[in-house]
């Protein structure tokens, strides 16, 4: 059971490249989504900033998982732009902080690696929940991760609620005006679409939960 | 989709690779990452005057690199803001000892790929300074949002700190004049069609016939409001009636007037317009003491215009007539 | 119909409107009969050249009046050519008694209007020459037909006439000129969309999503072919092979090259264009010496654009150099 | 007899408003034929110009015939623009030499003015039958005319006759390619569209005949 709530360079990669592949998969999707209430751009930067992520995982093999986040932290600051750029871009960052000069991170760690990237971001561009921003979706996803692992359940299970979580976060931003970002804009007529950011982040801890249920399934 | 281009993933680059044939004499073009700089950049002594912002607004802001404006832009992907390391590239390639001015478009994304940039040259040790453009009224202004994002005020803030830079203004001061050209001037927008991202291939939003869409920026986003057409006359009225309201101009105030056009408006439609807006600041005495009428800041091959004006006092008519020669804006 | 108009029947009127409130210093407007001339008219002792057509190619003309162009422009209802009388009473505004220089495209209704009002200048004792300018290779040449008829070229050769004329050259001399321009130039252009005729609101053609008209003019009118939606790389080398081989360039040769937009085509696109036309020109060892980018003579909203390359020497780029005021061409 | 068979200024007139009525009824037809081979002005160019014939009608009363026909030409001449405004300026300019210091044209006389008018039409543009222009809707028609005076019709039938070949003449442009206006750019696509002027040409003739038809019908 230690190996497998141990999380060490492979799974994180492979969450990165089911990630990668999620977005190429949802990116008309993610575009439509802002196409309708922002500048139609959403799913082409997020592709552009994973395609690059998922070239420099093949040449670059590190195993200090610190750096490893840190290279694809930069990697989404220096290639997706826009809005999400910074704020993925320090997601990521920020999980490397957090990680730096680690091998293996225990499920707490993983999970503070997270909390420390969401807080990042929060910081980054000052959305507060509410806002319609991929901050919906992160934060409920957040408080659900910390919730099942305080109550003991798995990595893999705790994400699968995060999950879920993010999930419904996200569907929440349909009601929501914007308050942030280009869709704040739009003032009401925000109402009634979906956020693409948050979309883009329910994705990210949806290939999370994929990829460490995986490699629990896979260990045992 | 039908556009002069080859393919959707190229065309700032192949773009940026014309400009490069065509003005050797006023601009450099470096690639990967993406900027341009003044021929002659850097300019020992002399405040690097930065802006940058996504593509698809030519001529800004890749047109406006040269003596007297810019010296350097940071064109992103099409409606993309830059990034970091780009901005950070281009500062490095026109520093000239004298700090940097940033012009930034209050858009998050812009907004944050700039403060990034400018966070690393402060711990560089190279003084930085921000000018936020946030001038659109068509958006609600509120401690609570993003604010108003920036739209045609960026053009006369670039040429009007361009001036004051080049003239040998320290940084403090040409970030003031800055500040003073952003506190003073408003704009907003109307579009008759949308435009098509090269990328997505079709039509950000589609309109009716006869529907416009109000208060719209400059990235094929829907605007505020979307209502019947209505004639130029109406629409120059609602428009500069928004705008007046704003920024209340007394009798007798000054202004510069830009009415811009989106990309995909005629020429002649755009003097339609100055037409009835020249009326109407003659209604309530203000002299509209210079103008710039054609395509500017645009949204890719977007059919429609946007209005801005920008208060003036000798100070700031003084840096609009100096000398520029960029691409897009000479004299 | 989805335009920033007020009136189908008006948009040349309050065009000319909106100009004259927004260049009083370059040039004046007259309304019935319409015509602008520049603002410091007449010129003693300087040859006058007057330029005309219909309206919907803004710039042209109007947009060339001013110190170093065109003394007059005449415009006609869209897509019309002016009258005789509507071109006399231009003439008589600037004639400043050393003659007149008419720069007139070959369209034939163009031609008629220009010639009846010539013959009666002539009656009245007032030299006049004529510059017909016919250089779209996409119309064959033939002694029974109406010949090429003149595109991008008229720009050109009204700023270049124009400088030969404020530097005082007599008539024969700045019509020698001008015939020069004429010879040594070639266009050609291609189309993506039709364009609306304000007082017919609807397309003149109709193009489905994947065509485009090749050896279009810029009247809306559709061209010689209409074939499948190429890239832009393609269409760059089709035009200007078409002019290359029309108008023989030797190795070595110097060029001045227009890269025009018809009014709908974003500039990011003509710069897309301009980076291959450069290409292609270094492959054969052709000088670009001089360009222009951008929407010079246009059709309304049409997307699609023109290639103009005229062969210069030494004379011509000096008048070509020489200082120009005018609301659309300004060194 | 000789009455009817005398022209004078209210016939005229009639055929000038007479024609006005037509080519404001069939100004959508004439743009539509011009947008499919040249520039999508023509009915529009005609109707500005007979709108200011009508108006000029009202307010200047003249007995001179040769007078009348040169204002309408030069009405038309300073009005219509483009291709068209010259040429049916010349056509009018040309009937009024003919019809100089005159009250009234015998109907040979007419025939002859209308004759005058083609031939300066066909020297301002140098068009030649053939060439899909207005030429060849009026050419055949005078023909007509002098034919059918000729062998002794009345000058309305010889009108009506001449009408019937200009139509002709009008239809014969659908096939032709055309090598002088506009739509000589077209080249070969120029073929299976009838021409714009040679419409109004054809029109401007079967005016004269339903007006001097008319007046004979009345005086009769
Ligand atoms: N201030 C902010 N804080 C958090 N997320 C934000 C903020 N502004 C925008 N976003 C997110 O970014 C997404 C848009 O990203 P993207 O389309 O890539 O950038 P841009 O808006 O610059 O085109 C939005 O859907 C939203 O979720
Ligand atoms: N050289 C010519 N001789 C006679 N008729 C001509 C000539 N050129 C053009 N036309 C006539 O003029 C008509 C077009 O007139 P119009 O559309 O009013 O002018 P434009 O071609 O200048 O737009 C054509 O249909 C043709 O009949
Ligand atoms: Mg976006
Ligand atoms: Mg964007
Ligand atoms: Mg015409
Ligand atoms: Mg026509």
């Amino acid at each position: 059971m230690t190996s497998t709530s141990m999380l060490g360079i492979t799974v994180l990669i492979d969450w990165m490249q089911r990630y990668a592949d999620k977005i190429t998969e949802h990116e008309p999707l993610l575009t439509a989504l802002d196409a309708e209430i922002g500048d139609a751009d959403h799913g082409i930067n997020m592709q552009r900033g994973f395609e690059e992520v998922r070239m420099r995982l093949v040449h670059e093999r590190t195993d200090d998982l610190g750096a490893f986040f840190k290279s694809v932290g930069m990697t989404l600051l220096s290639k997706v732009g826009g809005a999400s750029g910074p704020l993925y871009g320090t997601l990521f960052l920020r999980m490397g902080m957090v990680a730096a000069g680690k091998r293996t991170l225990t499920p707490t760690e993983f999970a503070s690696a997270v909390a420390a990237g969401v807080e990042g971001i929060r910081q980054r561009g000052s959305a507060r929940p509410g806002d319609k921003t991929m901050v919906d979706a992160l934060t409920p996803a957040i408080i659900a991760l910390h919730q099942a692992l305080d109550d003991g359940a798995t990595l893999c299970a705790a994400l699968q609620a995060a999950a879920i979580a993010g999930e419904a976060g996200m569907k929440a931003t349909i009601p929501m005006q914007a308050y942030k970002g280009r869709a704040s804009y739009l003032g009401p007529r925000s109402i009634g679409h979906q956020d693409p950011g948050a979309t883009s982040a329910f994705l990210l801890i949806q290939s999370a939960a994929e990829s460490i249920c995986a490699a629990e399934a896979h260990d045992s | 989709m039908k556009k002069l281009i080859n393919n959707p993933t190229l065309v700032v680059e192949e773009a940026l690779a014309g400009m490069a044939h065509a003005y050797p004499h006023l601009l450099r073009v470096n690639f990967c990452p993406n900027y341009v700089v003044r021929a002659d950049a850097p300019q020992r002594g002399k405040v690097a005057v930065i802006a940058g912002g996504g593509s698809g607004h030519e001529p800004m802001h890749s047109g406006y690199v040269g003596v007297g404006m810019l010296d350097a832009a940071c064109p992103g992907p099409i409606f993309t803001s830059p990034t970091p390391d780009q901005i950070l590239a281009a500062a490095a390639a026109v520093d000239g000892g004298a700090g940097l001015l940033f012009i930034v478009k209050n858009y998050t994304g812009d907004v944050m790929n700039f403060a990034i940039a400018a966070e690393e040259c402060q711990l560089a040790g190279v003084p930085v300074e921000t000018v936020l453009i946030h001038d659109d009224v068509a958006v609600e202004d509120s401690l609570y949002t993003a604010g108003r994002r920036g739209v045609g005020v960026t053009v006369l803030a670039e040429k009007i700190c361009g001036a004051a830079a080049e003239a040998g203004a320290p940084l403090s001061e040409v970030a003031a004049i800055g500040r003073k050209v952003s506190e003073q001037g408003r704009s907003m927008g109307v579009a008759l069609t949308s435009c098509i991202v090269p990328a997505v291939g079709r039509p950000t939003f589609t309109l009716p016939e006869d529907e416009m869409e109000i208060g719209i920026g400059i990235h094929g986003e829907p605007g505020r409001q979307r209502v019947a057409l209505q004639s130029a006359d109406e629409i120059t009225e609602m428009l500069a009636t928004t705008i007046f309201d704003d920024l209340p101009f007394t009798r007798g105030s000054r202004v510069i007037a830009l009415v811009n056009g989106m990309g995909g408006t005629p020429l002649m439609e755009l003097f339609i317009i100055f037409r009835r807006l020249a009326e109407l600041c003659e209604e309530r005495d203000i002299t509209i003491s210079r103008n710039l009428i054609g395509n500017y800041i645009t949204a890719l091959e977007m059919a429609g215009c946007s209005l801005t004006l920008l208060a003036v006092d000798d100070e700031l008519l003084h840096w609009w007539d100096a000398p520029v020669h960029t691409p897009a804006l000479h004299w």
